[in-house]
């Protein structure tokens, strides 16, 4: 069968072919919204009119027949619109406000989870993980699925002081916003990467290898037309092995995750913040890692006890210092959490006003 | 052709409430022996804890530098039918609105050409089509570009921009992120398909300072909507707002950042010229406060991963500009920017990282913008500042 | 006349035969203090027992005669004893109450300025300048006596927010506190050096001088046994100066000083914080330095108008964010004020909320 | 003797109600051409906008490597009184006590052998005096250390520590700060007086946060004291600030960092636990509210000027700790700290500056402190860390 004819850059279809006509109507004139409950709301326009969505929970990796039976649902109760949000729910846009209840119930029915709006958890942003990269350290689709599962109720109903955005990187090159999320966790490697020596010259260049070094751990090592890394100095990043696959960084025994908090990315009271870390390592665990999903759980709890309404995981353990974040949650302060990197210098506490320790 | 393999790990995470990828995959392989075979591998994976995939190596498809990301396993013999499983990244429209008519053709092209598993959709923005093979790739180039679907970045390139919402449905947005980041991907077609930057580049734009798209986080160039002058206050909606229970001075009188609010006798007062436009009064009276009325951007600079000097968040550059088709002020002065960057950037630099290392006078030089304190947090602690000759003719 | 024997590390004298017996029987056991007026306090000691003092300015530089003033009327009013304060004050250690009158008529007599105790401006820690320094790149002690006599009327009776501290630093080693002041002076270069290329080789190490910068503009120059330095990266610390002095970063005619603002030591309320650029230069002007002078009145007027009590002036500035203290003061803010040194990646703004300018 | 010069610009600043340091050089100038000579170079400096000093030479006394800063004029035919102009440095007492003898005493040794002028005192704490000529030095240093004082230090070496005057006079020294300070003087003597180290080490204590030193600034090690257990409040005392017109609410209260106090029914309640000790409250109310019973000190390390790489403020190394006679534990803990750099530093980089370049785990672990969330702001941002074999033990 001959193929169509190809295009290029033509870019994406223009957005307005798919927005609906009450959005097209009321474009740029919106009004006010209400949250009808943890997975609806309503827009209510200028005019009067009004656009009810319904959010809806996706596991990011879709298979073309989940993507159909989601188009017959938004054929069926709203004409067809439905958009995905940059956190990679689902959302039904309905027009009019007696198709809200059948589409509830025909989620319901088929297991769809409605959620997601509100001071919650939304979806968690996530990566490839061993379903799709090379660089991966653990898995993030099966971590976000054992999170989930997990603090469900905070997606479907139970209210949190603010909305609680929670992210999971695979490496550190953090394909998602692990860096200013409220809770998030990121693979890391823990050993120094070993070298296949013999393929180096083969597949490397080597002052491109050596420059890839943050730390300025590898130098050439001309008499094997290789590389040697100072064990002293790699902190286990694996850019390395971004720019040269025959030095391994990955170490089945040896990696895992780190949980980091206290991220936010909206303006809103307070500035963005980068999530700083918890806890420096737990084991991979898969199928369902308990130890990261119970530590979560741990910190969520301890967050939504002693919050503030509107205070966001960050706002509030800068309110009350890191010191007692670690006494509520009762996490352990180690070495690895004194950075030595490039921030360091400012991480220092440079007052002689702090709380102590329990 | 699906259920080749035993996945007991797999299977846990079919159990529980949140919807499980492990079903999706499952549905796939029941038609795709790709991804019956991409089961098994993982399932492989979550025994041994690793991955098995290769490096990319460089496919794509004819007159482009990317849009394909190169996949091998590293076991092509145990599993066959991802020795080749690329990644197709699409260029998603703006604000992730689609019709079922247009994704359900997306859907029987994929079915046709790949595993059937996709990613709706990428952390950049793309929608994400989920391995194939290299011989694939013209044919699906073909189908989706006839049907007016173009692909997204990747390499040293534009990536596909992204944003929120925005007047799709959203009261606050301040700017039309749809109509921008529609136009900005038209206006930089040929550096999205043909990497010739120093690094990746990516573009952003969120209506308003509560940024749903991570502007700030993840974007090289952030794009964020705000207003000048005073906020709209409808006092009758403050006092509903109180009626129902709201306790307005702890909940928004004191988390005002600037502290420019006041609450006497069921009256909201704003000193406006002190508000910071920080969103957090508007967004949680929506039907009491509005943003003003004279709309603009703010364009920040820079925020990437860590990799490899610690994460940046975007760093403010132009505190307020009108942003209104044809864009003409924006267009030029984002190429601008690219423009220094390229001329400045070592390899895998991306512009934050030069921006640091180079200082901010050059760049606002180059681009023509004045320095202001909006540009920073605070000014420098150290005494050692350089001087040009240009500020000694002052 | 012979010598007498000298002795080797015997340290200062012990502290406790030069401390009044009011002192020593309540040594440690003090209960509260009261302001008086602006230059007297009392301290009142668990057992009741008071101790008054009279606090007094000094240029620092003193002559032998002015001390031998001092200790005279320390001995009429005080039993001999005194002591200065670390911002080098003179303090009378008065026991009994009746003599304070008669002190403090005897110092208006002689024209001794009592103050600084308070919510006002004390004396100016600052350094040696042209008087003794071959670093200074300004002088000192002129600028203290032009700008103590302009705020004169703060630190005898007028009070401020909270105390101000003041500094003056003769070059950008700072042997002061000016990086931890409220309102600071500190002197700065603006031209590359100039070198004596034929004395650098008879004067100094090579490699310690290209060492030396801190910026790395420095390279041997082999061919001429001297050193080059890099204009595009010299940012005129004179640290090449300190340990070569063939390397000439004096150049009266482009030096001068630069006002920084906002630091604090104390860990009251905030946290200790550093001094920031407000004014990036003004040419020396002695013997008087008008501008500096009016530009550090015009900030300290905006301060004590505008800051809530307690607020020091950084406490103040941070409250009201950096971008209203230009807006307020009317100060220009230059490309000088951007950080592209050592710490520039955190003061870069990365927030979509900040005030904007008039 | 004096009046060689005729000092116009000077002259302007004996006029203006502070006192004036010129009219002191003057009066030295009476009866020392030194100071004479100091005036007229200083005339030329306050016209020509330069100073006419050269670099010091190294000058000292018999058995010591520091302690006198060499100084001459680059224009000693112009100025021949200050040829040599060395400043000698000597040992302030604890807390700058003296007695109207003592200070005479040490006034009619330095008319005698020097300029007649001084520093009262340096930044450091030392009492300068400034101005003599080489050949002196030996019998300056003989008048003074036979009559109980001894030189400060200089060089790279151990300075003269310094406090604030803490138990002799203040109601808020949870240490005492004169005798600590006059041990540690005593206890490094060798140390001051013959440097051996990478560079200064400057040693400060206060009583209290509130560190009227500037010991978390100016020092090296600073030692700032502080208590454990419950603020001690006297109601009856909160309720006369009260009565004559303190806004408790406003002026306290709403100041706490911490948020840990309140005020109700007139009295105030504070949540111990929650306080950091930072002194505002205490401070303000100094009747009504005084310091926990269980006193110590936090030991602070690394605070320096901005030469090379900015300036730097003293760390939180050791939260709390005893601080009492003999000192041994501190004395200790202080001599492995310099250990550690010793063995660590470049010539010339402080310990602070060393710390941040190895990071702060070799030195806790030297000096066997564990790590605790007191000694950082915030822990680290980004995922690169480090691992040693000991952490896998566990
Ligand atoms: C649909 C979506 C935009 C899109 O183009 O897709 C969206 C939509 C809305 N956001 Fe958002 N936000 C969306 C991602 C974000 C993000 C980005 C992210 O998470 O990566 C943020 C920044 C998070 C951060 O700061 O770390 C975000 C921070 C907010 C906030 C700020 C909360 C706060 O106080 O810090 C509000 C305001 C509020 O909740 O009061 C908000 C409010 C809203 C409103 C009410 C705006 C409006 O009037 O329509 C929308 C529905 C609220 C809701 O979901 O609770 N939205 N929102 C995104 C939904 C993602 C999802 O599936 O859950
Ligand atoms: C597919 C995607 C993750 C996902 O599951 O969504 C992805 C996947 C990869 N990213 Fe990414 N990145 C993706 C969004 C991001 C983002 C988020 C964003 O764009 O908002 C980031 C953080 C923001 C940023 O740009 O810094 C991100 C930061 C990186 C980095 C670190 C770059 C840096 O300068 O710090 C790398 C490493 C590199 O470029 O060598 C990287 C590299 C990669 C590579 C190409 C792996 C590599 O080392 O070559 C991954 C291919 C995975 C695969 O096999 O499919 N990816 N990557 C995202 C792109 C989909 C899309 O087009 O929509
Ligand atoms: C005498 C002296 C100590 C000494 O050993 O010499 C001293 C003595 C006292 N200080 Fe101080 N301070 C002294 C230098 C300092 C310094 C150090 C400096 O300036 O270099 C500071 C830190 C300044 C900073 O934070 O930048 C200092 C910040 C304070 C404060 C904190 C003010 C604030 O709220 O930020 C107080 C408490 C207060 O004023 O309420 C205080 C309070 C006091 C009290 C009330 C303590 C007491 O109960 O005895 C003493 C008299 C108050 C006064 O002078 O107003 N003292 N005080 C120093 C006098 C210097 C002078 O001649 O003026
Ligand atoms: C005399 C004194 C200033 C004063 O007028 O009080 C002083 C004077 C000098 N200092 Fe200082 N420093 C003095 C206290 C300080 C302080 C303040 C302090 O100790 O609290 C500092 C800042 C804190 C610090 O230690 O960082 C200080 C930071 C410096 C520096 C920068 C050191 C650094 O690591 O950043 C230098 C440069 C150097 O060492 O090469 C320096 C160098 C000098 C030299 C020796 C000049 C030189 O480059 O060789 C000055 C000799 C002046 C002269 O001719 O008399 N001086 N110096 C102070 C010592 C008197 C005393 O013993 O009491
Ligand atoms: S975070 Fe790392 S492992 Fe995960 S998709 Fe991105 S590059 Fe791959
Ligand atoms: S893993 Fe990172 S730190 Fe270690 S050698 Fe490789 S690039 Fe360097
Ligand atoms: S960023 Fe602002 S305009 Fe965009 S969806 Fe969020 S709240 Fe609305
Ligand atoms: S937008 Fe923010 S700063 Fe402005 S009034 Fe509202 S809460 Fe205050
Ligand atoms: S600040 Fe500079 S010029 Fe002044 S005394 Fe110190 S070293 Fe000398
Ligand atoms: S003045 Fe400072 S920056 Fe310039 S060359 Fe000398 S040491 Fe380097
Ligand atoms: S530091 Fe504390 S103890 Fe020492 S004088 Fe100041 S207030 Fe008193
Ligand atoms: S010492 Fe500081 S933190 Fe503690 S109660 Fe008083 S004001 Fe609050």
């Amino acid at each position: 069968m001959a193929l169509p004819k190809r295009q290029t850059d033509i870019g994406p279809p223009k957005y307005d072919q798919f927005i609906p006509p009450v959005v097209k109507k009321n474009y740029g004139k919106w009004k006010y919204h209400e949250v009808l409950s943890g997975g609806t709301m309503v827009h209510v326009a200028e005019s009067g009119d009004k656009l009810y969505t319904v959010r809806v929970a996706s596991p990011r990796i879709l298979s073309t027949e989940t993507i159909r039976e989601i188009c017959d649902m938004a054929e069926k109760y709203c004409d067809g619109y439905l958009r995905f949000t940059t956190r990679n729910n689902v959302e039904f846009l309905v027009s009019d406000q007696s198709k809200m209840e059948p589409l509830l119930a025909e989620l319901k029915a088929k297991k769809y989870s409605v959620g997601g709006i509100g001071p919650r958890i939304s979806n968690v942003v996530h990566t490839q993980g061993w379903v799709h990269c090379h660089s991966a350290c653990t898995d993030a689709s099966g971590l976000v699925k054992a999170i989930m599962d997990d603090v469900y109720e905070y997606f479907t109903t139970k209210e949190l002081p603010n909305k609680v955005r929670l992210a999971v990187a695979c490496c550190v090159n953090m394909c998602g916003a692990v860096h200013c999320s409220d809770i998030a966790v990121v693979a890391v490697h823990r050993k120094v990467p070993t070298i296949a020596h013999e393929n180096v010259q083969k597949v490397c260049e080597i002052p491109t290898t050596v420059a890839s070094c943050p730390t300025s751990a590898i130098r050439p090592d001309p008499k094997n037309k290789s590389v040697i890394i100072n064990e002293d100095k790699c902190m286990y990043c694996g850019n390395c092995f971004t720019v040269c696959p025959p030095i391994d960084i990955h170490k089945p025994e040896d990696d895992g995750v780190a949980i980091v908090v206290g991220g936010k990315i909206g303006s809103l009271r307070t500035s963005p913040k980068f999530s700083k870390l918890a806890i420096p390592f737990f084991y991979n665990e898969p199928p369902r890692w308990p130890k990261v999903v119970a530590a979560i759980r741990n910190i969520l709890e301890v967050y939504a006890k002693n919050a503030r309404k509107h205070e966001r995981v960050g706002e509030w353990i800068e309110r009350i210092g890191w010191e007692d974040f670690f006494n509520l949650t009762g996490i352990e302060f180690t070495f690895q959490h004194i950075d030595d990197f490039t921030f360091a210098r400012d991480t220092f506490r440079t007052s002689a006003a702090f709380k102590y320790s329990k | 052709m699906s259920g080749k393999y035993k996945t007991p790990m797999l299977d846990e995470l079919e159990k529980g409430p949140w919807p499980s990828f492990v079903t999706e995959i499952k549905k796939a392989a029941k038609k795709s022996p790709m991804a019956d075979d991409e089961l098994g591998q993982l399932e492989k994976s979550y025994v041994t804890k690793r991955g098995y995939w290769k490096h990319g190596g460089i496919v794509g498809v004819l007159g482009y530098g990317g849009g394909v990301i190169g996949r091998y396993s590293s076991l092509p013999e145990e599993f066959p039918g991802i020795a080749h499983f690329h990644t197709v990244r699409i260029n998603q429209t703006s604000g992730f609105f689609y019709t079922a008519k247009a994704l359900k053709e997306i859907c029987d092209i994929w079915d046709k050409y790949g595993s059937g598993l996709t990613n709706m959709h990428g952390s950049t923005g793309d929608l994400v089509l989920l391995g194939t093979t290299t011989e694939n790739l013209e044919a699906i180039f073909a189908e989706y570009s006839s049907r007016g679907w173009d692909l997204g970045g990747s390499g040293s390139a534009m990536r596909t921009p992204s944003c929120c919402v925005g007047p799709g449905r959203c009261e606050w947005a301040c700017i039309d992120t749809l109509d921008i980041t529609y136009n900005l991907t038209q206006e930089f077609q040929d550096e999205l398909h043909r990497p010739a930057f120093p690094y990746k580049f990516k573009i952003k734009t969120a209506g308003c300072a509560v940024d749903c798209v991570a502007a700030i986080a993840r974007a090289d160039l952030s794009i964020i909507g705000t207003w000048k002058g005073n906020i709209q206050i409808d006092q009758a909606e403050v006092k509903k707002y109180a009626g129902s229970g709201m306790n307005i001075q702890a909940e928004i009188i004191d988390l005002c950042p600037t502290e420019c609010m006041n609450y006497n006798n069921g009256e909201i007062k704003i000193n406006d010229a002190q508000c910071s436009r920080c969103m957090h009064c508007i967004a949680k009276m929506t039907k009491a406060l509005r943003p003003g009325k004279e709309k603009g951007a703010t364009l920040l600079v820079g925020s990437k991963a860590p990799i490899v000097v610690g994460s940046l968040l975007s760093w403010v550059v132009v505190p307020f500009m009108k942003v209104e088709p044809p864009y003409t002020e924006l267009k030029t002065i984002i190429r601008s920017m690219i423009e220094w960057w390229d001329d400045t950037a070592k390899p895998r630099e991306r512009i934050g990282e030069v921006l640091e290392v180079k200082g901010m006078r050059p760049f606002l030089e180059h681009i023509g913008v004045p320095p202001q304190p909006q540009q920073v947090k605070e000014p420098r602690k150290d005494p050692f500042f350089f001087w040009a000759e240009s500020d000694f003719k002052k």
